[in-house]
């Protein structure tokens, strides 16, 4: 099992997550994070004061996934998210060691879908 | 002589002989019968100025803070409309409007300053008296309604910093000390100082805004800048907020503005009115200055205009027409957003809310400017027999010294000892932590 | 006469006669033309009311409740609004209002309880009819927000748990069965059971306050206490909104006392200056308290207190001085911080905003002390005739007692009903998701 | 006669006068005379119908955006209060009621359809000149409030996608080409074309409402769909906003429909009762029809079928008995209901914030049924001699062509050519970013 | 050294953190997400347009601890947070190469009480 | 490659990315968490209703690294983050198999920058 993290810009959620559905995946969580990268951030003046704004909007998704569909999942993701413009995101794979459904307690691989 | 006296100073001496004796015969029984529809604006504009401070201006100042300090900005102005009220009617309409058996007209004394404890605790109010066509209790509570919103307007100064504690001493010994002279000096009527020189100020240029302005300049150059500022940002946690305190403040304004004619009549109606264009044309300037400087006019732009407007317009409300108003607007809309911005950079002090730039900038700029847009050929009501716009003009500028002198020493003095007693400003810990939690045990939001 | 009596209760036989026959021959000629004035202030007072509902009492409780269940409350608020609007027109207003041939001075009947069907859709109204010096539609309207205020505070006893159904049926119920007769008892004039024990209540102690109050106290425990309380902690999820509300009801608390005297007179300016004081004090009181016993004052502190002062002055407003009000206000302060932590704790219910420890306790400290404060010796109008503070004591408390009884049974009788019925309760589940979704298929925010 | 002429009419021929010759013996002495009571109110209504807009209408919008554009519509709805007030007294004002002299009673001609420039920049007003009984510097700001929040209104079918500089200047040239004439022949008084047709719009019906509402129509098809609309949806981000701008559309409302009266009299009161029913039964019915359509009745259902009893009822608040508006607050909650759901489908137009299906639709509603609801036989104040409820439904429906024809055409052009030039809409990277960060610079919620 | 992470529904984290004391367990990081899974999402309606909510409310627990008593959170974790309805999420379990406390400097699993 | 995960206090959030940027980090993601640990939370008082806040605000960083740089990299948190008062939070190594870049779909340690 691998756990499949990305960061992707906030209005590409719904298409990766379709791209996602395509191929299979049946589950996944989401979070609202701040990014800092090679994307320039955004100048905001309150009564002249300059605040500039280096962390953006990204959306974090991860997804739990047998080591088969890794590539295949990356591949979706990277589909749904790109824009071709700096900021598009990451994608990073670590390894799981266990997954277990709280609601049966059932585990590995069974429990991703 | 209507035109360019407020009512206020006619009625001051009235006040003073209901204290004396509430049954003297009235000089003009006309003007002494109850008149329901002057009642009725009245009370109405009483509702309107407390509207300005809550929700208004508690809104309008709360949505810039940071988050962690929305609370303490609103519960700063919400018990100070609780604890002025009360000083109010202890002592603080009494040193106002009191009016001595020495304050007579031409005279300099120290009547001309301040009022008395005749009426300490409303003590000579009936149910039954008059300020002229309408009740005495709608007088007390129109002016009271003053008395709270100034102290209100300093909190913008120091806010997101003080102790909840020094601020309720200050607010106290600032209103009695301060506030209540400065009143009596410019709306007692006959003999005040400011009356004495023929100074217009309509609705409170000198009383209310520079009076709280220069107290904001002082309180936040004593209690210090916020920890980080200015190298860390601290923008507006809530601009809705802000914006929609800004609306209140507009709508409010009426009762501030027309509402001081004391009367539902043409003054009134054309009070109203130069208010309306004043702030429109400030917000306008204020949007056009930031399109071109910065290439986007902002929301918050759009309501320190607004604020501006409303600000300059305060002492030229009865005495101004409308394009004399329009003009006021654009000049305030000019001067207080250099006041906002450059000023306050160049000065180096941590004016939070900018209640010096906005308020003490945009006061001595209508003050100064009532003296020219009040002359008849300005499109105003027309000066005084003997005044000529620039006599005006030295007589509105000696009231601004006078509060800005009066207002700034004594307020230094106040938040020195305050400083050496208790202190003005709460941890280091609590700061970052933030006000609500720190001092009110509190969080604004959990969502 | 007119100090201690309210004038809606003057007002009550006229309306009678407006009833049997428009064009009866007015008996004070002239008390019966239009003064502009007394009308305007109305119009006012009346939007004021209604201001407090929407958006003032929505966006205080609202800001009380976890956010999934913001909406369930305005929601409330809002339908509540629109719901006894209509119940006012239909039946409403003449079951209050109408008084019948056989309600007579010193008499108790029947008539004394409750009015009739008279006038049921309006249908005696007309666009030139007099209430007084000014419209009967005003009138109407202005009682009408009255009607709309007092199911509204229930809601606050049994927020986030409580079908919408429910409501709505129980105040349709509630409305018809319990405010009209109250209301009628009070303030329908001569022969009225309140009236004829000379009960002083200006604007609405019992009427609103204590009827309201008693319901609530009933409702919470009859729905029962939200899933997990007391053990899990349901703090306000947005204190900015709940003292926004507590503002807008301070101002707008000016149109529901000073209102009452309906007309712009002297009496409504003094029922202003007291509002001013009651309000002041309670809060500082308050916020007294917390600082001393719990070494911090907060901003919920601040916003209940105010609030418990306005409930308190309420009965008094019409009657009680400035230091009287005084008086009221710090002792709705103490006891209605004990109604809403010591006491509520005591009795294991869950009154969720404390519309029981506020409105209900807060309107019994304010009726008792009515009788106490309309004494001359106290600073108050005086008392009338053959009165001391002792029997006016007796007076309010049978008052109290009367209103307690009857609204407490019938609102019992009426929960029990609904609960045998459709239910009180929303499921565990949607309780555990939140009224917005599970009621109303709505989110608070998504920001 | 008055009670189904508007007095606005009366008023308009007067207001020429005054314009063509200051000092006029006044015709009718008694009503020349300045009434306090009037005063006061007409003072409080403007005060009102300016809250409608900001904050009222302001946050009523905002809340249904998504939160990135939040700020985009309060700036919107607060830059126009300031800009239409320019434009009003530069020439707004005197092109909606300047009176010529050729606008005779009966005679149709050019000067029944726009006023003139003479009194441009508000040459001829003074601070003693009155408006009947209060002074005209009132009227002109009363009418200034209704000129601001036309073009808010319209905001809210473009909005989250159009340019904040095509904004102000379609505002700008909208409000001189389209309402001051449309105004005009609704207002002026004699010889302006629906006051000859025998019309009736007591407060602004096809003025305010079917002119925003065409015009909103035009602007969202013209600028386009929102992107991803209506695939991707786009919930309210703020829904307690929403609901509290509602409940301030609702009380300012009373100073829109009972201002009109322009007195503090028995139609200015029945005005308000109608208003009040005819908004209870429009949420009532909206919130009917989606309890048994979609199992849930919503907030944002009863926010907006207030809204559309508000908006309907306008035309017919100084005509309509209570059982009438009740009525048309019924039909109004069903064919605004259809507005907003099945006729927008149909349609295919993004109208946002349904701009046209509820104030376009409740204007038409509204219009048509004031005709009905005036006759005497159906508890109006009766039609004028020789109309029958079918000939005023016609003078009614005639009013709204013009309207819909004149206001939808002209607003075309204006889309067309401020989208030649300068273009109508954002890029769709800011669309994508929001407007509050691309086109202001700002952020709404830093929480 | 092994990282639990643990998605739940947001009304059962009183009793997770209470079962998680009562295996020992004193620190813990709690952040907001959304869900995607079987557990089906709502409707929401306005002004008769359909909103689908798909991405439902969860929170997500993270939790180093020692290798040794991985199992005796997990079923701490299921304790709690079961309440035999879909939807009540899942647990994963990760490696963890170090831990720093960062008040003293220290690694180990020193750090994680 | 390594994923650094840094729990802090939210008012350092701006020292440590200075430490970072200094030591050559351009690309982090930040999120906003709460934590439960040593440090103890503090009472809310609502009209007599004691709440105990035992969750206070934190922030995660994320950040993936080559793994010649952790330790200068966990460094820089260290020096940023520390106050020396409990509560400063912790710093957790966790093993990174594959990043992705999304605009490019380049892997490796290239896609860290
Ligand atoms: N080394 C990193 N570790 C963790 N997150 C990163 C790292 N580098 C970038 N990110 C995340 O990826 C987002 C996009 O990165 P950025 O450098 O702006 O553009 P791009 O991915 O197109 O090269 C950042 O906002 C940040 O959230
Ligand atoms: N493969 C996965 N990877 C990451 N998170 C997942 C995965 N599957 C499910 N989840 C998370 O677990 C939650 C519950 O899953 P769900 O399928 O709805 O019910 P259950 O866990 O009872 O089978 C989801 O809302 C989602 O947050
Ligand atoms: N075992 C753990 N697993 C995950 N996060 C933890 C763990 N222990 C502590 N934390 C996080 O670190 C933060 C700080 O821990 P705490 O024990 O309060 O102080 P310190 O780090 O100074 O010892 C906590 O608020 C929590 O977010």
């Amino acid at each position: 099992m691998k756990k499949i993290e990305a960061i992707i810009k906030p209005f590409k959620l719904e298409e990766v997550k379709d791209a996602l559905s395509a191929v299979g995946i049946q589950g996944l969580t989401v979070s609202e994070v701040k990014g800092f990268g090679r994307q320039k951030g955004h100048k905001e003046l309150y009564r002249g004061a300059e605040y500039v704004v280096e962390f953006l909007p990204k959306v974090k998704l991860e997804i739990v996934v047998g080591d088969d569909i890794v590539e295949q999942v990356v591949k979706a993701i990277l589909d749904g998210a790109s824009t071709g413009r700096i900021g598009d995101g990451k994608v990073f794979v670590l390894p799981i060691e266990e997954a277990v459904r709280i609601r049966t307690g059932e585990t590995g691989d069974a429990v991703l879908g | 002589m209507k035109h360019f006296e407020s009512v206020r100073s006619a009625f001051g001496m009235r006040l003073g002989l209901l204290g004396a004796a509430l049954c003297v015969p009235a000089l003009a029984q006309a003007q002494d019968e109850l008149n329901s529809g002057d009642t009725a604006w009245m009370l109405v504009a009483t509702v309107l100025v407390l509207f300005m401070t809550i929700p208004g201006l508690s809104l309008f100042y709360a949505g810039l803070v940071r988050s962690k300090n929305v609370l303490s900005v609103l519960m700063q102005c919400f018990t100070i409309v609780a604890l002025a009220s009360i000083i109010w009617v202890v002592c603080g309409y009494s040193l106002a409007f009191g009016v001595s058996e020495g304050q007579t007209e031409g005279v300099i004394n120290l009547h001309s300053l301040v009022g008395n404890f005749d009426n300490a605790f409303l003590k000579n109010v009936t149910v039954d008296g008059l300020a002229g066509t309408y009740p005495e209790t709608i007088f007390i509570m129109f002016q009271m309604t003053f008395f709270i919103i100034t102290p209100a307007l300093i909190c913008g100064a120091f806010a997101e910093r003080m102790k909840f504690s020094a601020v309720l001493i200050f607010t106290t010994l600032w209103l009695v000390l301060v506030y209540a002279p400065i009143c009596h000096m410019a709306w007692s009527g006959e003999g005040a100082l400011f009356h004495t020189w023929g100074v217009l100020d309509f609705a409170g240029g000198t009383v209310v805004h520079i009076n709280a302005g220069i107290a904001a300049l002082v309180a936040c150059i004593l209690v210090g800048k916020r920890n980080g500022y200015p190298q860390r940002a601290m923008p507006p946690h809530n601009m809705t907020m802000t914006v929609t305190g800004a609306g209140m403040l507009w709508v409010g304004w009426f009762g501030f503005n027309a509402g001081s004619e004391l009367a539902a009549d043409g003054t009134a109606g054309m009070a109203m009115l130069v208010t309306q264009l004043s702030t429109a044309a400030a917000t306008l300037t204020w949007l056009g200055i930031e399109w071109v400087k910065h290439g986007k006019p902002s929301a918050l732009g759009a309501a320190t205009g607004a604020v501006a407007g409303l600000v300059a317009i305060t002492p030229a409300s009865g005495t101004a027409g409308p394009m004399g108003a329009i003009a006021i607007g654009v000049a305030s809309g000019v001067i207080c957003f250099l006041g906002a911005t450059s000023i306050k950079r160049m000065g180096g002090y941590d004016d939070s809310l900018d209640a010096f730039g906005v308020h003490g900038i945009g006061g001595i700029v209508g003050a100064v400017l009532t003296g020219v847009f009040a002359a008849e050929s300005l499109g105003g009501y027309g000066l005084a027999e003997g005044m000529t716009i620039g006599t005006q003009v030295i007589a509105q500028i000696k009231s601004i010294l006078v509060t800005l002198v009066y207002s700034g020493v004594v307020s230094l003095i106040l938040f020195k000892l305050i400083d050496l007693t208790i202190g003005l400003r709460v941890s280091e810990e609590a700061e970052n932590q933030g006000l609500d939690l720190a001092e009110h045990g509190e969080e604004g939001y959990l969502l």
